[in-house]
């Protein structure tokens, strides 16, 4: 689908300035919608402390349910090192080295994407399944979600990587650099979910 | 201005239409109602529980039947019965023992001699982990547990309507009906396979195992 | 455009603050003492017991308080609506003042100390004579009459469209319907068997929601020989409007023999019944 | 629209091939892979769960149904055209904020990102589904004149107070953020189009995708949770609950996205001039609901995501002897349910100020404080939601605090009736169809929120929980709330947005009977609920018959009224048709300074604020904007 060519519609000429607010609006709204994804994350981290603290029928952590210890260090090292390689990347980006940004952008969409791959693992080779309990509930529904919206990140920085390679014209940097915070932004917020759920999907007992 | 009222027209006939569907296919469906066999002044009902209904819509649910007037199996649970007189129920049984939830009711309640008749045995109460389903009516104090037919009996019926040569229990009992009115009555065993806790599907739906008596 | 008519309160001008003011007091002294002695008696619920006397109280404080601040809103309303009406077919603006913020603190001070009142009298309530106003109030009461645990205790089970009692001071016997001393302090433990209930007995201002796993605790002491309604206010499936039955308040003798009554009657089915607890987690717990 | 100066346009490459032969994207489409997407969905997830016996017994595959209705959203969004932006964008093209739009009455029925456009879908979609939800209360009060389960059997009665309660919060929470939020915002605050015009489309189509979802719950078999869908009576329900899931969970996420979209559009995209105390206060109130949409909207979809899997995957979220806690819901839905409520109320205190000053014609008395009174209210919803379980036996030590966070929260909500009172002194009133209902805002919701004094007081919320004092409560601070002010908006501003006058007559037959019936079907109920009527219930004790009669004759004259009210947009919006030129009500307003229907750039040049719209009184006060040249053939360049 070609991107269409921003004629206003009467035939008169576009006015010129539409474009001025693309940045500060991702800005406000990439801030926006990561509160609303900790909100989210809130309500899985009350449903954990809450079954917890009442801990109806004794059931909610059976002592056989242990989540394997290697793959939440694994997943939540990749999550932190994807935040801190793509913050390299936009530091490249920011003062114009063209050709280290590209490079690391891309290593940062690949640890995103090895993350990925390491959930989908620890789901393969989990002791426990889905039935066995309120923290192997809140285990899967918190995984599940932080995947679901991890992708969402995935999908951000793998446009921002795509419009580098396909670049054409070479004035300024390949990407607005304003685009790039917004990323880190929305990829801080999800760091910042993953240590938290680490800490006690994981450490608590 | 014509082409408006055709459009305008057409939009309301086809919005009409789905209501309509709505209301008929949705809102008003309900079981048919079938009446107490009256014989001498005595009102007979003959039901039956399967553990499969084994058609349409809902093969796989538990539910009950009745005979009507002619002697036919009607899948519903909608019974008409005179008010003050006898009347004698007689339930055939093909399901499977689950147990009560709540073992209270294995307590017969509501019946004449507060007793009931398990296969010629007389009994006022019964085993909840050998109750199957029961027959309550609770706005009436009626309440009867239908023993299970054991497990691994020999030709369990899996559709209905049964015949009476599959495994079956046989349970009767006879209550005095009230006034006029319509009284609810249900099973409280959570027979309700695949659903939290045995009380989702048909036990909450019309026909199966949830159904009123309407008294005349 | 509209054109300006720029009257700045004139001597013309009648005093319009003054006539409403006038207006509201007139109406609040007629209405205030007409809602407490003559509507007040008749809002429900009556005085079926202590805590429907607590609730009846708070209703009628909180009805009376509400006519005067309705009365504010209507006649204020009413007479901008009569007087300060557009008069001609030109479009006339009014005054231009835009706030006044003396008004607007004291407006927010006036409603923030009725605020403050109203949750201080409703605490007060809470924890005052009805030891929680008959609400339920969870496994450790906040409230407890005087010797709690020496008082008649009612397990009220609730399951998917019934409601049974037990007493596990006689012998932990069941039964479907329920009769109890007048002048007596009872606590209701209220549980459930399967989904969310909510007992309700309506004449005794008793509410306390019934969940599985769970004991609820509600405090009632009935105060007159009379039936009560038992009601389900929790949506619970297909039958939640017939979870209904009759209960009756009995002298402390009648109560006496009822119960041995019902020991006798349900004697069979008792000891099939599982050991009395605080709450139940019957089979099948899967799926059927 | 697009500057011609992007940095890497390239030219449209002409349509592919497949293109032509198919047609366009557009909503034949959508419907089309919607279908095909719930039979692929659905014949997936019986294949996945062929072994699970759970799922196999039920006859009803709960995995099967959410499965079909996820694929059938993904179809629905690919017919109607809205993955073609992201793969583009995947592929490297830059972003671009315009979908190939054309004029003409089809793209209403198509992807349009133009903001007027989905204003007037979103307006459609609303009243379409208020009236399917309105027939659905019509057939509750035919069931309710008889004492006990006569017309409709008592499970199918559970469906129906489900569906009319769903459906009515669904479409209300976007009832007025959708249409007038959307149409309005860039028109009031000198834009030309909303922040992210896409995303805008995107919760028009979830909306409406949303409400026939919903309405799919009766081919599934209904859902006996109502509304509020309590944890274990969802966990145990037939399918139809699964579409009142799917349903919710897409209502949370248009929320989030449409809260973003206009909150985002306020921050940044104000005309030069326009402070922060320049914004009219209709954009202030969709602002304050924005930040509860954002806010409490991800709670409920945590929570419906727990549901779906506590059905599907066999979790135990809500399963007490499981280790979960039915309580864990009654939490969750309530701390999203008392911020929705919020978002149900505010915006109806931002119509009914906006309207007031123009017919008092008088400025709006004490605009800051209204602004302190919304943002106060939207604060402290988040600190209340426990008044709703007050005899749940959670937590009795927090009694107190709940019912003080309860009153307290009454503070900034009776602020709007002094500033009603503020402006309404010596004004000049015209009784317009506008007026009317703004004034009867204030009557209702001033027996609202008393009526909520008395519940959010514990010892008076035990008899009145869970009874009909608590539905009299919530109708009328929704229905006679926002919905009249809804009413007063569309009476107001529909004339802006299509260009033609709404009947006065019709209008103003319709406000008399509607305000009439209104409080003659529901003011009794609080007598009901008082004296022991449960919610929800078939059937009720023979001495309320009588009441229970008297209110559904009024509830039929009310649904009688509201079709008054669908006559007269017909027969004005369609057969009439009487030009309403471009400022009808003489209002100082931005959005009155531009021609009705505005056109698509909305404003010649982006216009200068020069104050607040409200200098009624105030003869050499400046216009509230000062509008430029207009477009002559090429224009000199941008904003003046």
């Amino acid at each position: 689908m070609s991107a269409s060519v921003p004629s206003d519609r009467l035939g008169q000429p576009a006015d010129a300035e539409p474009d001025e607010h693309h940045l500060a609006n991702v800005r406000i709204g990439v801030r926006l919608l990561s509160s609303g994804v900790v909100f989210l994350f809130m309500a899985f981290t009350f449903a954990f402390w809450y079954l917890r603290e009442l801990n109806s029928n004794h059931d909610f952590h059976p002592a056989n349910v242990n989540p394997p210890q290697g793959y939440g260090i694994a997943i939540l090292v990749c999550v932190i090192a994807t935040a801190i390689v793509f913050r390299r990347a936009r530091s490249e980006l920011a003062a114009d080295h063209e050709q280290f940004w590209r490079p690391t952008a891309i290593a940062g969409l690949a640890l995103g994407c090895v993350t990925f791959v390491l959930q989908i693992v620890e789901y393969l080779e989990l002791p426990f399944k889905t039935a066995s309990g309120g923290f192997a509930s809140v285990f899967w529904g918190w995984t599940v979600v932080f995947i679901a919206v991890w992708l969402a990140a995935l999908y951000w920085m793998e446009t921002m990587v795509a419009e580098t390679l396909r670049r054409v014209s070479t004035d300024g940097p390949a990407v607005p650099v304003e685009a790039a915070d917004a990323c880190l932004v929305f990829l801080y917020t999800l760091a910042g979910i993953e240590i938290v759920g680490y800490i006690f999907l994981y450490l608590v007992k | 201005m014509a082409r408006r009222v055709a459009l305008t027209g057409s939009v309301a006939i086809v919005l009409i239409a789905a209501v309509l569907f709505y209301l008929l296919d949705f809102l008003f469906t309900a079981p048919p109602a079938i009446s107490a066999v009256i014989s001498g002044g005595e009102a007979h009902l003959t039901l039956q529980t399967v553990p499969s209904y084994g058609h349409a819509p809902d093969p796989d649910w538990v539910s009950y039947l009745a005979k009507d007037q002619d002697g036919h199996w009607v899948h519903t649970t909608i019974y008409k019965v005179p008010a003050h007189t006898l009347v004698t129920v007689t339930v055939y049984q093909y399901d499977t023992a689950t147990g009560l939830r709540n073992p209270f009711l294995g307590q017969v309640r509501g019946t004449v001699g507060g007793v009931a008749t398990y296969n010629g045995k007389v009994l006022s109460v019964l085993d909840p982990n050998d109750a199957s389903h029961t027959f309550t009516v609770p706005d009436l104090g009626i309440s009867v547990a239908l023993p299970g037919v054991n497990n691994n009996a020999p030709n369990q019926c899996s559709a209905a309507p049964c015949p009476l040569s599959e495994a079956h229990t046989t349970i009767t009992f006879s209550f005095m009906s009230p006034g006029p009115g319509t009284y609810r009555w249900q099973c409280f065993v959570p027979c309700a396979a695949g659903f939290y806790l045995g009380n989702g599907g048909p036990m909450q739906t019309l026909g199966w195992m949830d159904g009123e008596i309407e008294v005349t | 455009m509209s054109a300006v008519a720029h009257d700045a309160g004139g001597p013309g001008e009648p005093r319009h603050g003054v006539r409403i003011a006038t207006i509201w007091a007139v109406a609040t002294a007629v209405c205030v003492p007409l809602m407490i002695w003559v509507v007040g008696p008749h809002i429900p619920p009556y005085n079926g017991s202590l805590q429907t006397k607590e609730q009846h109280d708070v209703n009628v404080t909180l009805a009376s308080l509400a006519v005067p601040i309705l009365l504010m809103i209507w006649v204020y309303f009413g007479y901008s609506i009569a007087v300060f009406r557009q008069r001609g077919t030109v479009i006339v603006d009014g005054p231009p003042d835009t706030g006044e913020p003396r008004i607007q603190v004291l407006w927010v001070a006036v409603t923030s100390v009725l605020v403050l009142g109203l949750a201080i009298y409703g605490t007060i309530g809470l924890l005052g004579a009805s030891k929680g106003a008959g609400g339920g109030q969870g496994p450790n009461p906040l409230v407890k009459p005087e010797n709690a645990n020496k008082i008649l205790q009612v397990q009220v089970i609730g399951q998917q469209w019934l409601w049974t009692y037990r007493f596990p001071q006689y012998g932990g016997v069941e039964t479907p319907n329920l009769e109890l001393p007048v002048n007596e302090w009872v606590a209701f433990n209220v549980t459930s068997l399967d989904v969310i209930h909510s007992f309700w007995a309506y004449e005794l201002g008793v509410k306390a929601d019934a969940v599985p796993g769970s004991n609820n605790i509600a405090y009632a002491k009935p105060l007159r020989l009379e039936s009560f309604q038992v009601r389900c206010a929790e949506l619970c499936g297909i039958w939640h409007g017939h979870m209904n039955m009759v209960g009756q308040v009995v002298t402390k003798a009648q109560f006496a023999s009822w119960i041995a009554s019902q020991d006798r009657k349900y004697a069979g089915v008792t000891k099939y019944l599982p050991p009395y607890a605080p709450y139940y987690y019957p089979v099948p717990l899967r799926r059927g | 629209m697009e500057a011609t100066s992007l940095p890497a346009a390239s030219t449209a490459p002409p349509s592919p091939i497949w293109r032509e032969l198919l047609g366009n994207y557009g909503l034949p489409w959508a419907v089309i892979l919607g279908i095909v997407g719930y039979i692929v969905g659905h014949w997936v997830g019986v294949r996945i769960t062929v072994d699970v016996q759970a799922q196999v017994e039920t006859d009803q595959n709960d995995v099967a149904i959410f499965l079909g209705m996820i694929f059938a959203i993904f179809g629905w969004l690919g017919g109607l055209g809205f993955f073609s932006y992201p793969i583009s964008r995947m592929l490297g093209r830059p972003p671009s904020h315009s979908e190939r739009e054309d004029h003409g009455p089809w793209r209403y029925l198509r992807l349009c990102t133009d903001h007027k456009v989905v204003g007037i879908q979103y307006l459609v979609a609303v009243i379409f589904f208020f009236f399917v939800a309105g027939f659905n209360a019509m057939m509750i009060r035919s069931e309710l004149t008889s004492a006990n389960a006569t017309l409709v059997n008592a499970g199918n009665y559970l469906t129906l107070v489900g569906l009319h309660g769903t459906m009515m919060l669904m479409m209300m929470s976007a009832g007025v953020l959708g249409p007038l939020g959307n149409y309005l915002v860039p028109l009031m605050i000198g834009s030309r189009r909303m922040a992210f015009p896409r995303i805008e489309a995107l919760t028009l189509w979830l909306t409406v995708l949303a409400g026939f979802i919903l309405l799919s719950a009766i081919l599934l078999g209904g859902f006996p949770t109502g509304w509020t869908g309590y944890a274990p009576l969802a966990d145990q329900a037939r399918g139809g609950i699964d579409a009142y899931l799917v349903s919710f969970f897409l209502i949370g996420l248009a929320l989030i996205l449409v809260g973003t979209n206009v909150l985002t559009t306020v921050i940044t995209m104000r005309a030069p001039g326009m402070t922060w105390n320049r914004i009219p206060i209709f954009v202030w109130g969709l602002a304050a609901t924005s930040v509860l949409a954002v806010l409490a909207a991800p709670v409920l979809a945590a929570a419906i995501i727990m549901v779906g899997l506590d059905r599907t995957v066999d979790t135990s979220f809500f399963q007490a002897p499981e280790g979960g806690s039915p309580f864990l819901w009654d939490n969750l839905f309530w701390f999203f349910g008392h911020p929705e409520v919020y978002i149900l109320a505010l915006p109806g205190f931002g119509i009914v100020l906006e309207i007031l000053p123009v017919f008092a014609r008088k400025p709006l008395w004490g605009y800051r404080l209204a602004v302190a009174g919304m943002s106060g209210v939207a604060l402290m919803s988040f600190m209340v939601w426990q008044h709703h379980l007050f005899v749940s036996g959670i937590n009795a030590n927090l009694r107190p605090f709940y019912m003080f966070t309860t009153e307290l929260i009454s503070i900034p909500t009776g602020v709007i009736f002094l500033n009603g009172m503020g402006t309404l002194w010596r004004a000049r009133i015209r009784y317009t169809v506008p007026m009317l209902f703004a004034l009867s805002f204030f009557f209702n919701f001033l027996i609202g929120g008393l009526s909520g004094v008395f519940l959010s007081d514990v010892p008076s919320d035990v008899t009145t929980h869970g009874s009909y004092f608590v539905m009299a409560h919530f109708h009328y601070t929704i229905m006679g709330g926002l919905v009249f002010a809804l009413m007063g908006g569309v009476y107001y501003w529909v004339p802006k947005m299509t260009g033609w006058k709404l009947n006065e007559a019709l209008g103003k037959l319709h406000f008399w009977t509607m305000f009439v019936f209104f409080n003659l079907t529901f003011f009794p109920l609080f007598a009901a609920g008082l004296l022991g009527m449960p919610r929800r219930v078939t059937n009720y004790n023979a001495s309320l018959h009588t009441l229970n009669v008297f209110v559904s004759i009024m509830a039929f004259c009310l649904g009688a009224s509201m079709l008054i009210f669908l006559v007269n947009l017909v027969w004005s919006l369609v057969f009439k048709r009487e030009p309403a030129g471009a400022n009808p009500w003489e209002s100082k307003g931005l959005e009155w300074m531009v021609p009705s229907p505005p056109p698509v750039h909305n404003f010649d040049s982006i216009p200068v604020i020069a104050g607040l719209p409200y200098t009624y009184g105030m003869p050499d006060a400046p216009a509230v904007a000062s509008l430029g040249p207009p477009r002559v053939a090429v224009p000199e360049g941008g904003a003046a």
